[in-house]
């Protein structure tokens, strides 16, 4: 049967030229790049420069990039360690409704330990309002954090407003760019940003790696702590060939970016227009111009997502309602409730996520399984039945 | 005892089956009986329409469900193992047998055989308040009760 | 010129088995492990699969294990968390001079924070002994973490004696096995042991993964939150290939068990033997028996490591003086220190330890080449010219 | 600046073979100028041995040293550095010149430097007191001051 995989934001394959670069490092340049044989420097050689190809990519300093092993330690990181630094200055920690589980799981914890969080609203599109983060400013406030591109309806925040914002009240912003990098150029020199998460498995490399932009000058107590890897900041011994399959990634992502961009946004305008004309009483999420590039999420009232899924699965294309993490549990997720969609809707989310080996005839295949699954669903759905019999 | 163990499937060809091809999928006009559990906030709706004789035989029976596939899987399956029993007998249904005849369910989706379960009785319900009949199963059975199965299932957890 | 790696301690070739079962988790079955859909499930399914290929091995349910980043994290998370989980329980943590820096750090970190540690001494073996753990504690005891193998000089702690104290007094209790995994049997069906903290690239895994045994009714908090992964306790999507590369591992480490301890302990005794007799004023450090089968650890007075291990790598051979991650900063090791070796001998220590691609050949090299080295930087040495002065 | 980007190499070919062939590596008997800086504790002691004639030039210069590769380089360089001139040139010769005749030296192993430009002072300190010279140079040196040169540079870290 036809495989068509439409998950991108959840992860990518490794892209073919990254796992060659990768796989020397497996069996052969295996040193501790801790070490000083000749092995291990020569690890620790590639590993900066790896380190070099990504901040060269980011405008920022080599020594503002540490190595984790994905977004997930990397918001860790941000926001306990900011926390734990400035805890002596205030208490409060600003961020939003539609941060992903491991930025709000942290502030809920956070709150657990006497932080006053303040989860800001989105609008209807998922904008978080400049404004508003101004507003919910206090003196005792140390750590703004809003993401840079939503991961479940692809939302562009203005994170270089809330930056300005920030900066103007000397209090530290992080941003969670996982889903930005590769598909926003990003130029740490010009954003006002000071800590910024990114995870490899996103634009074609290895899963288990990341990695934290720590801007000059910002204080950062380690989160994982033990020997003096990464200057120190990151202990464990340094993954030399995920890292280097990191760098590889960034590297395709932007040699080939504005290519990359415009592929796929033609691609999902063509899938979202499709979808809205082939089946009715079907609503977009998200803003259609301030936008991931290959992220289409629609909800389809009167059924349920994870049927979509399967059946979507039983045809061959991979999808996913609500973000990937969270998609175990299917409870509504947190991320359509804040821009205000009722359960009936909600539960009815599909999210699919185009890339690098999207196909035109991916696109055609969706388009012609999906309308004929979504009716079938809703002719089961008493939900469905009552809507109509109102009519 | 897990019948997914060693799968890479989530869910047993049986309920996949009866996903992709409900039977008893529909409604029933001037049914007996007819109930509906489960709400939109949990993402899990289940009706059930029920055709009663006089000898209290469920002659017929149809659902319609909005909920996950485990849900329609598991409304599917209860309809064929009750149609043609009598009420009585029906009363006896367990959402063990409905997991068991599903050849199992991942321990979140549970509460989709719960739901089977509470829809039937629900129907049941309705019957036997129209018609005024006393089935001492139904004792102390709400069909608005509304629990939130959910969070007894977390705990159980997946891995 | 001729390649003799001596620092398996530090981290190991991926075997070429290992990396094979990894291949195909990058590029074909690369979905997301906690997808629904079928790319995903079959990930989540060999992930789950991976996992009970190593509880197995290790005689535990495959509910009490997580992947981790690695041995650093492991011991972090364990730490940090039954510090955290136990708090109001007390605050004394009992650990021992010879850990890890990923324990020590951590503890010491947690000294600031209000907890007291008692760092035990050892013999001049290295040993920890029971009897001192055991009078260490207090009613505020919450943790006891001794090491299972040290890494520097070999020795094998008595952990069971330990573990057993523990439970008497119910106190947790942790031990970092990085160095005990594939070197010895473990069985948690057996051990008394609470946590154990493991790591792939020690076993010719890949590095980045590791993994924490969490007994089954021992609460610990997340050091990483975030998505659902790992049955919620440990966020960050999968590193699948990284997982079923450990699982793959760990099998051949446990198959070939006997025959890998056996091989090493011959020639691990015949490089001891044969340094002693070549070269004088010539220390073992760590006991000749309860030691890590492929870990050769010896001292020669008179002389720096660094100056060694640069005289070492010109001809082709890696080894490294102190543990891996601190040979950066070339301190006098806090292993050596603590088993009462003066400056002037501790800062002559070399650490060679072999595995499975060591062969009697790179012994011969070892034993030929090691002799003049060491000659040539006495010669240089103004230490050496005293004591023999001084003769 | 730094001679070590864009290579794998720790050390410069220089420090290498200073390392490997260090030139004027032993005693001088009944040298005029003796000194010696650093501990066994920081892992490195250099000491200098001079032979200085009556016009105050150095004749003859010697080192040993316990320490790692970058001190005997260091060393070694060092001693060719001054070898031939005046007491009073070799009194300039800063740390910083070691530093470059070796083509440079990692951040961390900097610290080498300023030990072989004490351990030459403290020579040079010893054949002053021995034939009551005073140098402006020295005021102010202090031969056992023992600083922990770590200290210093721990802090510019390492990439
Ligand atoms: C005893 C011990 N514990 C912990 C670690 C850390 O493991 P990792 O490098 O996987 O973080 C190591 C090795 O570096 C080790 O030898
Ligand atoms: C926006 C966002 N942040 C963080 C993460 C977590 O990244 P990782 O899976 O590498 O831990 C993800 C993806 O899972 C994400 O989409």
């Amino acid at each position: 049967m036809r495989q068509v995989y439409m998950d991108y934001s959840a992860t990518t394959p490794v892209k073919e030229e990254v796992l060659q670069e990768m796989i020397p490092y497996f069996t052969e340049k295996f040193g501790n790049a801790s070490s000083i044989y000749s092995t291990g420097r020569q690890a620790k050689h590639e590993m900066d420069a790896a380190r070099k190809r990504i901040t060269d990519r980011l405008h920022c300093a080599p020594e503002e990039l540490y190595f984790t092993s994905g977004g997930s330690e990397a918001d860790n990181w941000a926001i306990k360690g900011i926390a734990k630094a400035r805890r002596s200055k205030g208490n409060h920690i600003i961020t939003s409704k539609i941060e992903h589980h491991a930025v709000l799981h942290v502030c809920e914890t956070l709150e657990k330990e006497g932080f006053d969080v303040t989860y800001l609203d989105v609008d209807a599109k998922g904008f978080v309002d400049p404004k508003a983060v101004e507003a919910a400013i206090t003196d005792q406030t140390i750590l703004i954090t809003v993401m840079y591109i939503n991961n479940e309806i692809g939302t562009i925040e203005p994170i270089v407003e809330i930056g300005e914002i920030a900066r103007k009240h000397q209090i530290v912003f992080h941003t969670d760019a996982v889903q930005a990098l590769g598909n926003l150029p990003i130029d740490l020199s010009q954003l006002p940003v000071d800590l910024m998460s990114f995870s490899a498995h996103k634009v074609y490399g290895p899963k288990g790696v990341g990695a934290l932009y720590v801007r000059k000058g910002i204080r950062l107590p380690n989160l994982i702590e033990g020997g003096a890897q990464e200057r120190r900041r990151r202990a464990g011994t340094e993954n030399v060939a995920g890292i280097v399959g990191f760098a590889k990634a960034v590297d395709l992502a932007y040699d080939h970016f504005d290519e990359h961009v415009e592929r796929l946004i033609a691609m999902r305008e063509r899938l979202i227009e499709g979808l809205l004309d082939s089946i009715p009483d079907t609503r977009v999420s998200g803003d259609r111009k301030q936008r991931h590039p290959g992220n289409v999420h629609v909800c389809f009232k009167y059924i349920e997502g994870e049927s979509i899924l399967l059946s979507l699965d039983m045809m061959g294309i991979a999808g996913s309602s609500g973000s990937a993490c969270t998609s175990g549990s299917l409870d509504p997720s947190h991320v359509l409730m804040a821009i205000g969609l009722g359960h009936d809707i909600a539960h009815g989310s599909l999210r699919l996520t185009i890339g690098d080996f999207t196909t035109e005839d991916d696109i055609d295949y969706v388009l012609e399984q999906l309308p004929p699954i979504i009716d079938r669903l809703r002719r089961m759905s008493p939900l469905y039945e009552q809507a109509k019999g109102a009519e | 005892m897990n019948k997914r163990k060693g799968q890479n499937k989530m869910y047993t060809e049986i309920v996949m089956d009866h996903f992709t091809n409900p039977r008893n999928v529909g409604e029933i006009e001037n049914a007996e009986g007819m109930g509906e559990v489960g709400n939109v906030k949990c993402g899990d709706i289940m009706r059930i329409y029920l055709r009663i004789n006089a000898d209290e035989i469920i002659e017929d029976i149809k659902f319609k469900t909005f909920g996950c596939g485990s849900a329609i899987a598991a409304s599917s399956i209860a309809t064929v193992i009750v149609k043609g029993k009598s009420v009585k007998d029906a009363l006896q249904l367990t959402n063990k047998q409905v997991v068991d005849a599903l050849g199992g369910l991942p321990p979140v989706k549970v509460h989709c055989s719960v739901l089977a379960e509470q829809a039937l009785k629900a129907a049941i319900y309705d019957y036997a308040k129209k018609f005024g009949k006393e089935y001492p199963e139904l004792e102390g059975f709400d069909p608005d009760a509304d629990d939130d199965h959910h969070d007894l299932i977390e705990e159980i957890g997946e891995f």
